[in-house]
């Protein structure tokens, strides 16, 4: 037993020991190149960078239950950003005006239920239609911005309330809002995937459906439950980060999807589903944030920060392979 | 003869959803918009959808070897400013510049082909990380400025991306030549047969003797160098270029290949599919474009129809409407 | 004297030259001025990114802060938070929405609305001279949807067209994304669907060639009048080959130097106006010769 | 067997795909504590028509009772909740999951807020485990267990529920004696608590000493049932495949030419160590063991698969070093692999492309490849090896079990080897075929190729053979003489029991 873990801890190694040369990294660095006298490793510095990590984060959990699963979505980003509409814009209706600050967490609601709404609706179109994820998805991915477009033409929606954004700036301990709601995030999603019988199922869909399926699993509903969870966790993502912003551009979460998905894979979700861990996808979240951070400290311009974040990627995995490798017995396949 | 023809012809259709989806969706839009069937729009939507579409001829060798090519969109912004630098660069001129865009270019496949290939690294990741490498690259080479050739009416360079040959577009001729060709080496010869064996169970095909490494690089050659092939169109028919030209292609290409029926698991696809996938796209953005949408508009109707479209295609594979997946 | 720190987060480097240029030029001018250190971070378009950045650059404890931003409203929180901690907040290029002046010390850049009512002037007089004031029809490509800068041009040149020229039609528009192959393929568009089109409104050159491009190919661009903004060295040359009209002349050199010296003119305790516009003349095919040929 | 209701009843069950008609008006019965025999060919409908009965299909036709009672089997669930327990032959289980989950997949049981009773599932799997004398517990990753250990926890599963019948489908194919054993008392357990169970097997001894009843398929038609008591091998045959076989050993010795392949204390870190032995042109050389002995490696090493650790190859007497496949096949030597799915075939590829795999660059006309040359390959092994196939475009996937190893087989058969190793060749073959392919194995031999014939089965080393090889742990015991062999001394080989190295 303990030497399962062991192994395990080694087998989704890489990723925490990224971070850690990381950190070791951009504190050193940061003494030489860095402009400001502040550390790298501070305390403070730190925090931000969990709530700096939750937009993206709290969509890569979603993921990596979807992943697991054996499915993908690539609607994430729009979905995102029509539920942080939603959010706003209904702030704007004279019925909630009227309420005042207590519209809310009624317009929080309405956001949650948006982005659920959105993914029951990819996930009944995987269901009923047997079309592949990626291909409901990445039409979703279109069709959700399409609706963002409509919702304000071009223009973005805003509205601001500094009782929300007091709210989203609010800490406990130091960690503000959206950081803890990562965390929280986190922790549940976490026991759903490793202790309740939805999460072995999905782990059991993802890695051989036939075989869920003729053990007796409903593999449709519960890919659809999912479907709606990743829903809701990027409109949550959305409630977090536009809380505390107050305007949506149409473009917002452009791209989201494909840094969510790549925060999943350095975390050790397998791409086919059947594998993956909550906490390995925090790490790589961080690790992401991590990166274009440090570099930030250190003062690399725009194209080493894609060259460098590009070729880290590659190292990840490389490393990643390196550390998963059965030696020399291994059947050259 | 007539009955038997017309059978035969069902039973193809019937395998063919995706071409059937195609032909519905082209009566619809003409009986909405005469012109959308005009000569001159056909070639036009050919013509501005042959860099995506030769771009996803190379992505559908890939995909069918059960890889992904994320980086096609950032390796176009690169090609195409590499051969307009060299282009203005005396040393080199349109005839040397062209032949030294496609050396890099192919080093950057090559770069995935080692990597996925040799080095077994998941293509997601891998080519991600290329995505965004390739754009540094790019910025790094041009300074970040546009590029631009300067004395437009001294060089045969627009020949590429706004010559015609025969009445045809060239972009739309390299397009379909370079179809044809790809789509007879994926069906006809023995490497198109091993990428199907590499995608559709590698074990195996190692099992076969097929140097499963080999193939995958070829296959990220091949798809470089229809980038290059795409870059060169670009650049010329702008005569010109942003370092962000080729930017959000990637999914686009893939969306036209997986459209066409080529499987993200691999082992599956056609050229001709492939084709007909990218074809649906173009028409689609341009008939909505005719129909005077608003562009959102239009991001919703491609939603709807790329799901109808593939829907359609599986149903009549598995002769069912509904999937049956409890 | 002591040096100082000043941050700046910028929209998108290397989505096209205009932005690259600014960079390099802000760059070049920090490094001329002894005494000033600059922190440059790139939001890459992504306003959670630029959030991010605001909040490290309030970390890192920056003397002064530059922000171009990704989306005027989106930033106020974060504006505030700096604007909390003692850091002096300057606007760039594309201002911020009215909720947040509290917390702002300066805006510099062009104005965007100005800009797009002389767009509307430059086309409306060109139409005059040609004597189609009352019957000409155009179409329009503007910039990336949601962005600031391509809504004020849009609007302003939406407002300002049908006081001077109240017979022209404004039949369509669509975005072309900052995208010259973009704003060609919607061009292409245009002109199938249009037998008639007498001019082309873009929000910015780069998208103006790209439109001129497919007029070309389809051999209808003697017929039109092409207006762009942002004079690019490519919106330039095809003015000076006569192919295009007219543009608005915006140097981004100009734009970063005079962010950076208000920053340092707030630094040093200076009285700055709060709205701080540089001047970005109407460049038009006859008028050329007055200007440099763009470096960007 | 005094209640003779039947546990389940199957009338005019008809199911089509496209192109085949797998099941045409099957009808019979099992009753209660009563172990029934399904035979027939490789495709002949047998999985096919358990599948209806599991739920997984859906009939065109025909009626399912259970006690009596008409049933409709609308998905496994429901199939579950009637008392029907499906042990299927292609394994059908999450690796990356426990054994205790896979065992209990689709119904784990549950506490409060919809979580895992883990207590209460460890404890019910160990119970169960501990049953079949396995060597793993109820934690342990079904992705670490071998192969036969994986059929284990499938056949665990028929332990979970009180069930009224439960279905076999060749669940001995990749178990070896040992484990048989404790299967075998698995049955007799379930037959004593009234279980009416199906089996189904290729494997004439088992069907002998396990079952009280055989009902016979062909075809897709039900060709009647008959009691294994007043039957036997050659009344079952002829029911099945319409005509007898004839099963004598083959013992025509032949002239046997200069070693064609020699091994010198090959090994490859622990997973074989210093194996030494050869095989002679016109020798048929049988290697047996335990799963887990290491034939497969030293096999796969032959074929360029794995690196030797040290130790030398020699082909025709030259000291070789094979570095993969390619190399391997270049250098005349062939591999039929122990896992057909996996490393056989492409699924999703027809017959023809999957059989002419290896050689697809050397059928050419021009750069093409030659559809004519192909399909000529491919219709001279059909009907070497009677592969039942609807066309050679159907997709190999769509096969029953036996013809897809079939193809397999023929695809390196037909690259003509001067060396040809087959790992477990006759794996869920029906006993026609697998008498046609130990007469083709020997036949091979006769024209000079060299045979090396891994399996698990005793009864098909002893009858292939010419000498076999018995191996434990990694190490070559000894080597036998196949005429002079006894089973005894076999068996105390290959458990280590038998200390001295041959
Ligand atoms: N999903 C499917 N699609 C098409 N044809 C199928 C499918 N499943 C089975 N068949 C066909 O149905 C017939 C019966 O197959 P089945 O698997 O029941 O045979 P079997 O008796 O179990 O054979 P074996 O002994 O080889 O396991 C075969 O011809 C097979 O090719
Ligand atoms: N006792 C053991 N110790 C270590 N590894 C084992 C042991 N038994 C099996 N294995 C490993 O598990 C895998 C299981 O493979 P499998 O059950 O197919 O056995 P095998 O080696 O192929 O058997 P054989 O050579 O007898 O066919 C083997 O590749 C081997 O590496
Ligand atoms: O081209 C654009 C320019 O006109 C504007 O002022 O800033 C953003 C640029 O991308
Ligand atoms: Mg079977
Ligand atoms: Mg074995």
């Amino acid at each position: 037993m303990q030497n399962e873990t062991l192994k395990r801890l080694i087998k989704n190694g890489a990723i925490w020991a990224f971070i850690i040369i990381q950190l070791v990294f951009f504190e050193v660095a940061g003494r030489w190149w860095s402009l400001s006298d502040s550390a790298f490793m501070d305390l403070d510095n730190m925090l931000l960078l969990l709530k700096q990590s939750a937009p993206i984060g709290i969509i890569a959990i979603g993921m990596t239950v979807v992943m697991i699963n054996g499915n993908i979505d690539l609607s994430v980003g729009a979905t995102y950003a029509l539920a942080g509409i939603v959010m706003l814009d209904s702030m704007n209706w004279p019925f909630m005006e009227a309420m005042g600050d207590a519209a809310i967490p009624l317009a929080w609601l309405f956001a949650l239920f948006t982005g659920a709404i959105l993914g029951l609706i990819n996930g009944v179109i995987v269901w009923k239609t047997g079309v592949d994820a990626f291909i409901v998805t990445l039409g979703a991915m279109l069709g959700y911005r399409g609706l963002v477009f409509m919702y304000n033409g071009e223009n973005p929606t805003y509205h601001l309330n500094w009782t929300m954004v007091d709210f989203a700036e609010a800490d406990i301990l130091g960690l503000q809002t959206p950081a803890l709601v990562f965390i929280a995030v986190v922790l549940i999603v976490w026991l759903l995937m490793t202790r309740t019988v939805h999460g072995r199922n999905a782990y059991a869909i993802g890695d051989n459906r036939e075989a869920a399926v003729n053990a007796g699993i409903r593999v449709g509903p519960h890919i659809v439950v999912n479907f709606v969870l990743i829903g809701f966790l990027a409109a949550l993502s959305a409630v977090a980060f536009y809380s505390g912003s107050g305007s949506v551009n149409p473009n917002d979460g452009m791209l989201f999807e494909l840094w969510a998905i790549t925060a999943v894979v350095l975390g050790g979700t397998k791409l086919a589903g059947g594998r993956g861990s909550i906490i390995g996808t925090l790490g790589g979240v961080i690790a992401i944030q991590l990166l274009r951070k440090g570099l930030g400290h250190i003062g690399a311009d725009t194209e080493t920060v894609n060259l460098v974040i590009g070729t880290i990627l590659i190292a990840v995995l490389f490393l990643d392979r390196q550390l998963n490798r059965k030696g020399a017995e291994e059947l050259k396949v | 003869m007539a009955d038997q023809a017309m059978k035969s012809l069902g039973s193809v259709l019937a395998r063919q959803g995706i071409l059937v989806a195609f032909i519905l969706f082209m009566v619809s839009f003409t009986l909405w918009n005469p012109r959308f069937i005009d000569v001159d729009n056909v070639f036009g939507v050919i013509r501005s959808s042959a860099i995506l579409g030769i771009m996803a001829l190379g992505v559908t060798f890939v995909v069918i070897g059960g890889n992904l090519d994320l980086s096609v969109g950032s390796m176009l912004s690169f090609s195409a400013i590499v051969v307009l630098d060299l282009h203005e660069n005396p040393a080199f001129g349109p005839a040397l510049a062209i032949p030294a865009m496609f050396a890099m270019t192919l080093c950057l496949g090559a770069i995935n082909g080692f990597l996925i290939g040799y080095l077994r690294l998941n293509s997601l990741i891998v080519t991600l990380g290329m995505l965004s490498a390739i754009h540094g690259l790019t910025l790094t080479y041009s300074g970040g400025q546009n590029m631009d050739i300067a004395n437009q009416n001294e060089t045969w360079f627009d020949v590429f991306g706004r010559g015609e040959a025969l009445g045809i577009p060239i972009p739309v001729l390299i397009f379909l030549l370079l179809a044809a060709f790809l789509g007879i080496v994926l069906a006809k010869t023995p490497f198109g047969r091993k990428v199907y064996a590499v995608g559709g169970n590698g074990t195996a095909a190692t099992f076969s003797g097929i140097p499963r490494a080999r193939v995958v690089f070829m296959t990220y050659l091949i798809s470089a160098f229809c980038v290059a092939t795409a870059g060169l169109i670009q650049a010329s028919r702008t005569m010109g270029a942003q370092n962000t030209v080729g930017q959000g292609m990637e999914l686009e290409v893939l969306a036209a290949v997986i459209l066409g029926g080529a499987s993200l698991l691999g082992g599956s696809g056609t050229i001709f599919k492939t084709v007909i996938g990218v074809l649906i796209l173009g028409f689609i953005q341009n008939g909505l474009l005719l129909a005077g949408l608003e562009f959102y508009v239009q991001f919703v109707v491609t939603w709807i129809i790329i799901i109808l479209a593939v829907w359609l295609d599986i149903a009549t594979k598995r002769g069912k409407l509904w999937s049956p997946i409890a | 004297a002591q040096t100082i720190t000043i941050g700046i987060t910028q929209n998108n480097v290397g989505v096209d030259s205009y932005q690259t240029t600014y960079e390099q030029a802000f760059i070049a001018a920090a490094e001329a001025n002894p005494d000033v250190e600059v922190v440059v971070l790139d939001a890459g378009g992504d306003v959670a990114r630029q959030i991010a950045q605001i909040q490290d650059l309030i970390q890192q404890e920056v003397d002064a802060m530059i922000i171009w931003p990704t989306n005027g409203q989106a930033v106020i929180p974060a504006v505030r938070e700096a604007y909390q901690a003692g850091i002096p907040v300057i606007i760039t290029n594309s201002n911020i929405a009215e909720d947040g002046f509290d917390f702002v010390r300066s805006f510099s850049g062009p104005d965007n609305i100005t800009q797009g009512a002389r767009a509307a002037e430059i086309m409306c007089e060109r139409f005059t001279d040609m004597g189609i004031q009352d019957e000409a029809q155009i179409v329009q490509i503007t910039g990336q949807p949601g962005y600031t800068t391509a809504i004020e041009r849009a609007e302003g040149f939406e407002q300002r067209l049908p006081e001077v020229c109240p017979n022209v039609t404004l039949m369509e528009s669509q975005p072309g994304n900052w995208n010259r192959e973009d704003a060609q393929r919607v061009m292409e568009a245009f002109l199938v669907q249009y037998d008639d089109i007498d001019g082309v409104y873009s929000g910015d050159d780069n998208m103006g060639v790209g439109a001129l491009n497919a007029a070309l190919a389809a051999g209808r661009a003697e017929d039109i009048t092409f207006v762009g903004a942002t004079n690019f060295a490519v919106g330039y040359d095809a003015m000076e080959r006569g192919e295009y009209w007219g543009s608005i002349y915006q140097s981004p050199v100009d734009d970063a130097q005079a962010a950076l010296q208000t920053a340092l003119d707030i630094l040093a305790g200076e009285d700055v106006p709060f709205l701080n516009y540089f001047d970005t003349p109407k460049i038009t095919q006859e008028n050329m010769g007055e200007f440099d040929r763009p470096v960007f | 067997m005094t209640d003779h209701t039947p546990a389940l009843r199957l009338k005019g069950i008809v199911k089509t795909f496209p192109g085949v008609r797998a099941l045409d008006g099957v009808s019979f019965s099992v009753l209660p504590g009563e172990v029934h025999a399904l035979m027939g060919e490789n495709g002949a409908g047998k999985s096919t028509l358990m599948k209806v009965l599991g739920g997984i299909y859906q009939p065109d036709a025909g009626k399912i009772f259970i006690e009596e009672r008409e049933t409709e089997m609308r998905g496994p669930l429901e199939a579950k909740a009637n008392g029907v327990m499906f042990i299927h032959q292609e394994l059908s289980l999450a690796e990356e999951l426990s054994v205790a989950e896979n065992i209990y997949l689709g119904e784990l049981p549950r506490k409060s807020f919809g979580r895992v009773d883990w207590a209460t599932l460890y404890s019910r799997t160990d119970a169960i485990l501990e049953k079949l004398k396995v060597g793993f517990n109820a934690r342990t990753l079904v992705g670490d267990l071998s192969i036969a250990n994986q059929q284990m926890v499938e056949i665990a599963r028929a332990l979970t529920v009180d069930a009224k019948a439960v279905i076999f489908d060749e669940p001995t194919a990749s178990l070896t004696d040992a484990e048989k054993v404790v299967l075998f008392d698995v049955i007799e357990g379930l037959k004593a608590q009234g279980v009416g169970i199906i089996y189904i097997s290729h494997r004439m001894e088992e069907i002998f000493k396990m079952t009280d009843r055989i009902s016979v398929l062909r075809d897709g038609e039900y060709r009647g049932t008959l009691n294994t008591a007043e039957t036997n091998e050659d009344e079952i045959t002829q029911m099945m495949i319409g005509r007898s076989l004839d099963i004598s050993r083959n013992v025509e010795q032949v002239e046997l030419g200069p070693v064609a392949l020699r091994v010198e204390n090959l090994s490859c870190g622990h997973l074989f160590e210093d194996a030494t032995f050869e095989v002679r042109e016109g020798e048929v050389l049988g290697f047996y063991g335990l799963v887990g002995a290491g034939r497969t490696e030293i096999a796969e090493t032959l074929f360029g698969l794995r690196k030797p650790t040290s130790g030398q190859i020699y082909l025709k007497g030259e000291a070789v070093k094979i570095t993969s496949p390619i190399d391997a096949i270049a250098k005349g030597i062939s591999l039929v692999p122990e896992s057909r799915k996996e490393q056989g075939l492409v699924l999703g590829m027809n017959c023809r492309d999957n059989m002419t795999l290896p050689q697809v660059a050397d059928l050419t006309a021009g750069p093409f490849v030659s559809d004519g040359a192909e399909i000529s390959i491919y219709d001279q092994y059909r009907d070497r090896l009677s592969i039942k196939s609807p066309s050679w475009k159907t997709a190999v996937g769509n096969l029953s079990g036996g013809n897809q190893q079939k193809i397999v087989i023929g695809k390196w058969l037909s690259m003509q080897p001067e060396v040809l190793i087959v790992d477990e060749p006759t794996r869920g073959i029906d006993v026609g075929s697998k008498s046609e392919i130990h007469n083709l194995l020997r036949g091979l031999a006769k024209q000079g190729y060299a045979v090396i014939v891994i399996s698990s089965e005793m009864p098909e080393v002893l009858h292939v053979s010419d000498r076999i090889v018995a191996m434990y742990h990694g190490r070559i015991m000894r080597e036998f003489c196949a005429t002079e062999v006894t089973e005894d001394s076999l068996i105390q080989a290959i458990s280590g029991i038998e200390g001295t190295a041959a």
